[in-house]
């Protein structure tokens, strides 16, 4: 087709167009989580990214830490969120504003972070070499391994971690 | 056994399509088949709980509607379909109106891992049993979203139910899970399903079932199953006597219909995780020389499991909440333990196949012995017995007359 | 893989559709006469008090918490269960030693009272 | 493929309203979420990097990324259960009136 070709860009491909959906929809929770005043609303923001986030795994290829990510944040954590907000609930819905004296500083800040990130990152020749997996199941088996094997201390220690999280944060909610 | 996107897909390149078009093609068209099924049975799946549940009640049940009340469902999706559909003053408008979308939407997509025959399966997903996982966490979402937005205290308060009886029956039903995926070593739907098959002399009867080999996890996975699908006797949710609706109070018209439908496809589906991970799923005898026969198996023991669970509601009362959760944290979830525990120990046996198997097996009804033991002294023991017989803790519905105060 | 995927987000569009459709569909069928008073909070026919936002216990907090934590350590089991078939007395060793502390987790839940619903 | 440039841009969108809304929001709970998102991007990274790396095979981005996961529930834990301990005892979860250090 000579009409597509004189385009002044490339067209994507199926790939990219579901990556800008995706990032569309991480970029909107996001948003959603940094600025809705309301916090329930926020905590739906923060579902919805981290659906979004989901997704981007899948497109890396990280089909497991995918399906991880939906089950532990979006399970449990934001649920442990809303459970939270639930409980301390009381001035917080509309009488005083949301957001403290920072905000204004704290927002340029953010924003030249992430124009000067952006020139950066943009500006660099990563490279991408982005060799084809030997297998998704494989590689979920590979991890398994790699937890008792290779990173068998951290694995260990992260079970003692969770365990002392657990023993401590009961200490402290409990009437 | 070749997947069916690649049959549909040769069959279109045949027609002349090229192979992205005609893979594209093949994906919708198979998508649109699960999307219209699931519905579709939910329809079947009402008309069958009510006939199940008026027999046991002694009634006829649906009647009037086409043959043995067939379309009585259909008309009652109709009538739904023409109610008003009221959205209380103050509702939070978008979650409101997502939280239905968002449960029906969950168990829709639990279609694309259901292991129907051998090659038919939507998407056999490298992480299939925790994909299914992953989809109940939408339901606590929808619950969540629903029970907040009504801005009714109710609705927030039997949210807050649900979720925690969702939350307490996850545990001690992944964990089950995990147990015909250390048999089998694999997650896919279609490899766990291949795994139960039986050869005698050289014929597949398909009863190579992982329930034969480990009935105490399997029953621990029904029972969380039971709970996950908010079945009696763990329906406190709703608890359609005696409570009002629960988080979906304030929904009407086609909204509450999505939950209704979502509900009721959720359980079956539940039904069908352990048809596939522990009763064999679509194996049975000649399923190897005709695989189609695959779909008629697998449907017929999910009907079974589902009309089992509808017994089990004509039958049993409802358990009270601090049970309910007592029950989850301090019998289930130890003994699924336990017996993970003993299974890895009897899969590293320096024996053959079938010794590990056997150990495995002892273990699972070592299990249920001690269970029965337990529960046994437990029930048994005099006080439970006599406020059980003589002083129930609430009057209301149990036809006694008041006990006679002591003055008299 | 990603072919596996995109079925799936076929199917995830069609999942949308079909709720959606249906919810519009009824919106459009059914009639549209709201009032005040029909459109008031159902609360078993009592007049509404206060605010919805009522005081929770903190038991649903510590039942979030507890799942939180299993949720995480028993994920981290699964690939294990896929490699299990070829690891080394070692990992298995390990692998036990992670569902023992697991265990010792919830007895220590159980003997902290945290199960208890009062 | 997708570029990526592509994720890191995306991480950094991300990481930035983390940034912001763990700094600016006056809830402390909204402030956690902020550095969930925080953690979520950092995430990405770690992940995008592992696949357009050179050693695919030795999944340490995915490896790296799961335990950030875990050591990110405990935190969401232990983070939740003080807030409602001080919601407790001050009946106020804004940080900028938990000024119990403040000289």
């Amino acid at each position: 087709m000579p009409g597509l070709d004189a385009l002044p860009f490339p067209l994507p491909t199926v790939q990219q167009v579901i990556f800008i959906l995706i990032a569309g929809m991480t970029v909107t929770g996001a948003l959603i989580t940094a600025l809705a005043p309301n916090l329930f609303h926020n905590a739906l923001g923060l579902v919805l990214a981290f659906f979004g986030v989901a997704g981007v795994y899948v497109l890396l290829e990280a089909e497991f830490l995918a399906v991880s990510q939906v089950l532990i944040y979006v399970g449990a954590i934001a649920t442990l969120i809303t459970f939270a907000i639930m409980l301390t609930r009381g001035m917080m819905f509309g009488r005083t504003s949301s957001t403290n004296r920072l905000m204004l500083s704290t927002a340029i800040i953010s924003a030249l972070f992430f124009l000067v990130l952006t020139g950066l990152l943009v500006n660099v020749a990563w490279p991408e070499i982005g060799a084809e997996l030997a297998g998704s199941e494989q590689m979920i088996a590979d991890l398994g391994e790699m937890f008792v094997t290779t990173y068998l201390v951290p694995f260990e220690l992260m079970a003692l971690l969770l365990l002392a999280a657990l023993a401590g944060a009961i200490l402290l909610a409990r009437d | 056994m070749q997947h069916w996107s690649t049959t549909l897909t040769n069959f279109f390149v045949g027609l002349g399509l090229p192979e992205p078009v005609a893979m594209a093609i093949a994906f919708i068209i198979g998508a649109t088949a699960l999307a219209i099924f699931a519905p579709t049975l939910a329809l079947g799946l009402i008309w069958i709980t009510r006939k199940i549940i008026s027999r046991i009640q002694d009634r006829i049940g649906p009647n009037r509607v086409g043959p043995y009340g067939l379309f009585q469902t259909v008309a009652d999706a109709a009538k739904l379909l023409s109610k008003e559909d009221i959205s209380p003053t103050d509702a939070d408008r978008v979650a409101y109106n997502l939280a239905p979308i968002l449960s029906v939407f969950g168990v829709i997509m639990s279609t694309a891992v259901i292991a129907f025959a051998p090659g038919i399966i939507g998407a056999d997903l490298h992480v299939g049993v925790l994909f299914l996982v992953a989809l109940g966490s939408l339901g606590i979402l929808s619950a969540l979203m629903a029970g907040w937005s009504s801005n009714n205290k109710y609705a927030l308060l039997a949210g807050f139910r649900v979720i925690a009886q969702l939350l307490s029956y996850e545990i001690p039903m992944v964990l089950a899970m995990l147990g015909p995926v250390l048999l089998a070593g694999s997650m896919r739907l279609q490899a766990l399903s291949e795994f139960q098959s039986l050869e005698i002399a050289g014929f597949n009867i398909g009863l190579g079932w992982t329930a034969f080999i480990m009935p105490a996890v399997f029953l621990i996975y029904f029972i969380s199953a039971l709970a996950e699908g908010e079945q009696t006797p763990f329906d406190l949710l709703e608890a359609e006597s005696e409570l009002i609706a629960g988080f979906h109070i304030e929904y009407s018209g086609m909204k509450f219909a999505m939950f209704f439908l979502a509900q009721f496809l959720n359980s079956f589906f539940l039904g069908g995780i352990a048809v596939m991970l522990f009763l064999g799923g679509w194996q049975g005898p000649f399923v190897d020389q005709l695989p189609i026969l695959g779909v008629v198996y697998f449907l017929g023991k999910a009907m079974l499991v589902y009309a089992v669970t509808q017994w089990i509601k004509g039958t049993f009362p409802r358990v009270r909440i601090d049970q309910m959760m007592a029950f989850a944290w301090k019998v289930l979830v130890p003994m699924v333990l336990a017996l993970i525990l003993w299974q890895m120990i009897a899969l590293k046996l320096p024996a053959p196949t079938w010794v590990q198997y056997a150990a495995i097996l002892i273990g699972n009804l070592g299990a249920l012995a001690l269970i029965v033991v337990i529960l046994n002294r437990h029930l048994s023991k005099e006080e439970i017995r006599t406020k059980r017989a003589f002083e129930p803790t609430s009057l209301i519905g149990t036809m006694q007359p008041a006990p006679p105060s002591p003055g008299n | 893989m990603l072919q596996n995927y995109t079925f799936v987000l076929i199917l995830s569009g069609l999942a949308l559709l079909v709720p959606v459709a249906a919810i519009v569909l009824g919106h459009f069928l059914g009639p549209r006469r709201p009032n005040p008073i029909k459109n008031q909070t159902y609360e078993s026919g009592v007049e509404t008090v206060g605010d919805t936002w009522v005081q929770f216990r903190a038991q649903y907090y510590l039942i979030g918490l507890i799942f939180l934590i299993f949720d995480v350590e028993v994920i981290f089991l699964f690939p294990i269960a896929l490699a299990y078939q070829r690891l080394s007395l070692f990992g298995v060793v390990a692998t036990i030693t992670f569902v023992v502390i697991l265990l010792l987790g919830l007895l220590l839940e159980w003997r902290k009272g945290a199960l208890e619903w009062e | 493929m997708v570029p990526l440039n592509w994720y890191l841009v995306l991480a950094a969108f991300i990481f930035s309203c983390g940034l912001y809304a763990a700094l600016a929001r006056r809830n402390a709970i909204a402030a956690l979420m902020g550095i969930e998102l925080m953690l979520n991007a950092v995430n990405i990274n770690l992940v995008a990097f592992w696949r357009y790396g050179e050693f695919v095979e030795r999944l340490e981005g995915q490896v790296f990324a799961l335990f950030v996961i875990a050591v990110a529930a405990a935190e969401v834990a232990v983070g939740l259960a003080l807030i409602i301990s001080v919601y407790r005892s001050r009946r106020t979860v804004n940080l900028d009136e938990l000024d119990l250090l403040q000289g």
